[in-house]
């Protein structure tokens, strides 16, 4: 088995903190493999559900989906319905997490995929925001996957697309997001937190052979530090050809788990 | 009132019905089941000036502007797909003047086409609070009456016209969807113009003994245009996969030559051609098939 | 052929009212009878929706519904759907008539199906609106059919159920209702039109064999009266007997003109 | 979070999740998809002091009236049907005291269990306006902040339980539903807690390969009951006919009786036969196919 790449790395931390029975609304690339791999190893009744209105769908595996509403996100559903109506279930509570990526983020871990520089006279245009607004603002814990780059992580966003604590839990509180938060950023480097008092992240666990100093030179703010900096195991045997399988549909030498159905 | 009877027709003849200067609508989601051959159909018939709106944009949205098609658009998401990223010629058009690309979160545009279908000026919704896209929108601040929760409010959207491409529709305009519906429910519910393209017109027999399966009903339709793969290299959810070699083709063109790229792309899809079934000519039929062969691959029958 | 009851009357009445290619959203009992004998004779194309989400169903004689929700006012329709997606595209404007019943009505086209008497202390309790108020703040023109007795044209109604011209043109606007307005009340003794400027009802049209008096003695009210009253065209042997065997399922000797399909 | 496993039970078990003093709404329309032996089995259970809504009421109604199960009714109206009228001891009781029964139009009452199901506090709709039902609801005058214009703003209904009976659900409560949906989906995403009953429960891959006719996800639904003829004496759209005779007999001793005839056929109907499948036993095979073949010649397969 090679070993794992840092998007590998971020993907398998990131699988690791979905509960089994839980409901995930998921984005497309990292997000959803992350869900995909869950759900084929620890977490059997996770239930993924996809902007394009994909409820319970299954994977084929080497033919993961290159946007969230085509029928390779839609492959052994169990329902496939509206836009809206996906979307509703969440803003009505259903949805335990909402998992998306990030294109610049800043220390209250506030999302911008909008614009780079000033909107309006932009630098860089970016894609927006898809369903990463709407997923943060009604997924009940909100987590982010992104690679872990200074141009990435910065003090402040040029534009939020996608609130996370805005400058703090009152702001947030104030702007009316009061029914669920942001609980963590994923990256190939870090597992970061939130500083519940401040809103402001937090660094949590290092990803293996990462130093926390490392993580700093990568970060474009100042970054809080657990008091007790822990580390991420090391992905398995197991978990790497997952991933590699469902991403490629190469099988390896390593045996694969079945996946397990919670339905008769 | 609009007809009751037979609204078929051909693609040139439901162009007919956009008028430079609307706002058009398109149904699906990014390269799922796009109105692709009818929105070939109104750069060949060279609208100017329209608003193009759809939830997640694909590449039309260069086509429209590059060819002066579209003045604005209208979305909560640009790229092709994770493999091919952002339109680069979307990009350039937006990084010269922002003011051309009004963005929403996927939600809040779909609550607007929403409050259009349902002839509600306006809904609200728990999505842009907080953030800077509610600035930069229409879209307001409104505590709730009874609760007073702050909520956001979305103004209706009422495109002049929808464009949805289905899977069978009958002569009249019953349309049924296979597949996620995606928002085209809303647009064809929304807009004062409804043109639908389907990729199989059946008889309304067919449609009765389906009847719970209808989701566009025939008196919001004004016109019904038989087009086999009309999203073609766009998905049809059941019926063909997208071809992902067309993108890279096209996605080759854009990115070494920008906008000459784009009107290359079109004088070979569109003007060429002079119609969409002479453009799936050029495509020919053993690419077209092996399209369904992947499909079927999918979804089960 | 057996001379026409004063319901016959009343339905066969109301089914010249309309056109064919509209859409009409019919209550249950006569306004669905009249709708559907229009359907069979005149007005091929015209499409009916019923509240429970049936648009365009195809009555089968002899087993006419007893309700608008049921199977039977299901059969051989276009589209199924939900009730709320039913009312919407009424409140979006896609229908052309509204056709109701009504318990008491009064001179300014105002319905009560709610309570007889101080709601606080009723002397009856009826049905309620259903979908009646709905239907007329919405479909484009609206039409009541009733029997005519003086118990139901009553000077004002108990209670507004669903409102017609309220207290006149202005206090309909002023209440918001600006997208509509009722035109017909069609009874077995006469059709009545509304006074643009005051909102009243007026006689048109008198059933045959029925005198302007009988009217008047029959209507609780003042009722005004066009300059020129008709008289309403005696039903025909077709109408009359389409109509007994869609009722009754029972074929009589007159021939019954098949049904026109629109579509191919 | 609910269960994402397996949620099969009794109907006498789904009863333990409906609490004295709930809220809660019944899915279907007058007589038609009635979750009627989740109902009874409410009664059976003695359930007391619920307040029970649903679109349109038949004469489940005075049975939770009479039987003390409900001390509230919601509803838009309340009848039998034509050949029935309206129910005489539901009359009496609201005679007597009309606080008892809150009335909206069909529409409104929809747009509060449509707020619900969208997690939204209220809606706007443009029922309403003008009539005295206005002034004996909650419901309260709004102005879209876009237009201006006079609307009305109903609360959300957010129910504690939710009754919803279809024709096929798996065992995670992922259900499908033939013909007209009524307001079951709006029932399901609003309520709290969610009992499913089902003509029949089958496997999750017969849902997977329909999964374009799901409609209630299982991620909402709580449990999970296989009740053949559930809805029965009421129709099961494709399934059975409604059974006229038996209303005649039900209105019969009704208007004789007053509550003493409600009383004696809960006797009938629950209490005496104990369980729902005895009381079908009472009824008879025959009498039950007999109202398959009726629906049959409506609906054809």
């Amino acid at each position: 088995m090679t070993e794992a790449t840092p998007v590998e790395l971020m993907t398998i931390a990131g699988s690791r903190l979905l509960r089994d029975g839980g409901v995930v609304f998921a984005g497309v690339g990292a997000p959803l493999e992350a869900s995909v791999l869950a759900k084929r190893l620890h977490a059997p009744s996770l239930t993924i559900v996809l902007e394009g209105g994909s409820i319970g769908p299954r994977m084929l595996p080497g033919r993961l989906p290159v946007s969230t509403n085509e029928m390779r996100a839609a492959h052994d559903a169990y329902m496939l319905t509206s836009i809206n109506d996906l979307f509703l279930y969440g803003q009505r509570g259903h949805y335990d997490y909402g998992f998306i990526g990030a294109g610049q983020l800043d220390q209250y871990g506030n999302v911008n995929t909008s614009y780079i520089g000033d909107p309006d006279q932009p630098k860089v245009r970016l894609p927006g925001s898809g369903g990463a607004n709407d997923i943060v603002s009604s997924c009940r814990e909100v987590m982010i996957m992104t690679r872990h780059e200074p141009r990435r992580f910065v003090e402040r966003v040029d534009f939020i697309t996608s609130p996370g604590y805005l400058s703090g839990p009152d702001s947030r509180q104030k702007a009316g997001l009061v029914r669920n938060r942001p609980v963590a950023v994923v990256t190939d480097m870090a597992l970061l937190g939130f500083d519940e008092e401040t809103g402001r992240l937090r660094l949590d666990a290092l990803q293996p052979g990462v130093t926390e100093e490392q993580v700093h030179a990568n970060t474009g703010f100042e970054l809080l530090v657990s008091d007790a900096i822990g580390e991420l195991a090391p992905p398995t045997d197991q978990e790497l050809a997952e991933l590699r399988w469902l991403r490629d549909g190469i099988t390896s030498d390593i045996p694969r788990t079945r996946e397990v159905t919670s339905a008769p | 009132m609009k007809s009751a009877g037979d609204k078929r027709m051909s693609l040139a003849e439901a162009a007919h019905l956009v008028h430079d200067g609307d706002t058009v609508v398109g149904g699906g989601c990014c390269y799922s089941r796009t109105p692709w051959a009818m929105m070939l159909e109104l750069l060949r018939a060279e609208r100017r000036g329209l608003t193009l709106c759809r939830n997640l944009m694909c590449y039309e949205s260069e086509l429209f502007l590059a060819s002066e098609a579209a003045s604005k658009l209208v979305s909560s998401w640009v790229g092709i797909g994770l493999r091919w990223g952002i339109p680069k010629v979307f990009r350039e058009y937006v990084e010269r003047d922002p003011s051309i690309y009004e963005e929403w979160s996927h939600l809040s545009f779909g609550m607007r086409l929403m409050a259009g279908s349902m002839g509600m000026p306006f809904l609200p919704t728990a999505s842009l609070l907080g953030s800077d896209l509610l600035d930069r929108t229409p879209a307001q601040h409104i505590r709730c009456p009874f609760t007073d929760q702050l909520l956001v409010a979305v103004p209706a959207l009422v495109p002049d016209v929808a464009l949805i491409h289905v899977q069978t529709a009958d002569a009249i305009g019953n349309a049924q969807i296979e597949g996620p519906a995606y928002m085209d429910v809303e647009c064809a519910r929304a807009a004062n113009t409804v043109i639908v393209t389907a990729e199989e017109i059946v008889p309304s027999e067919a449609i009765v003994r389906t009847a719970d399966r209808t989701v566009i009903p025939g008196f919001v339709v004004d016109a019904v245009v038989e087009v086999p793969f009309g999203s073609y290299p766009h998905e049809c959810h059941g019926r063909y996969e997208a071809d992902f070699e067309h993108f890279d083709g096209y996605t080759e063109m854009v990115v070494r030559d920008g906008v000459a790229g784009v009107q290359a792309y079109l004088e070979e899809t569109v003007h060429g051609p002079g119609s969409f079934a002479a453009f799936l000519d050029t495509v020919g039929a053993s690419r077209l098939l092996e399209r369904r062969r992947l499909a079927r691959e999918l979804v089960a029958a």
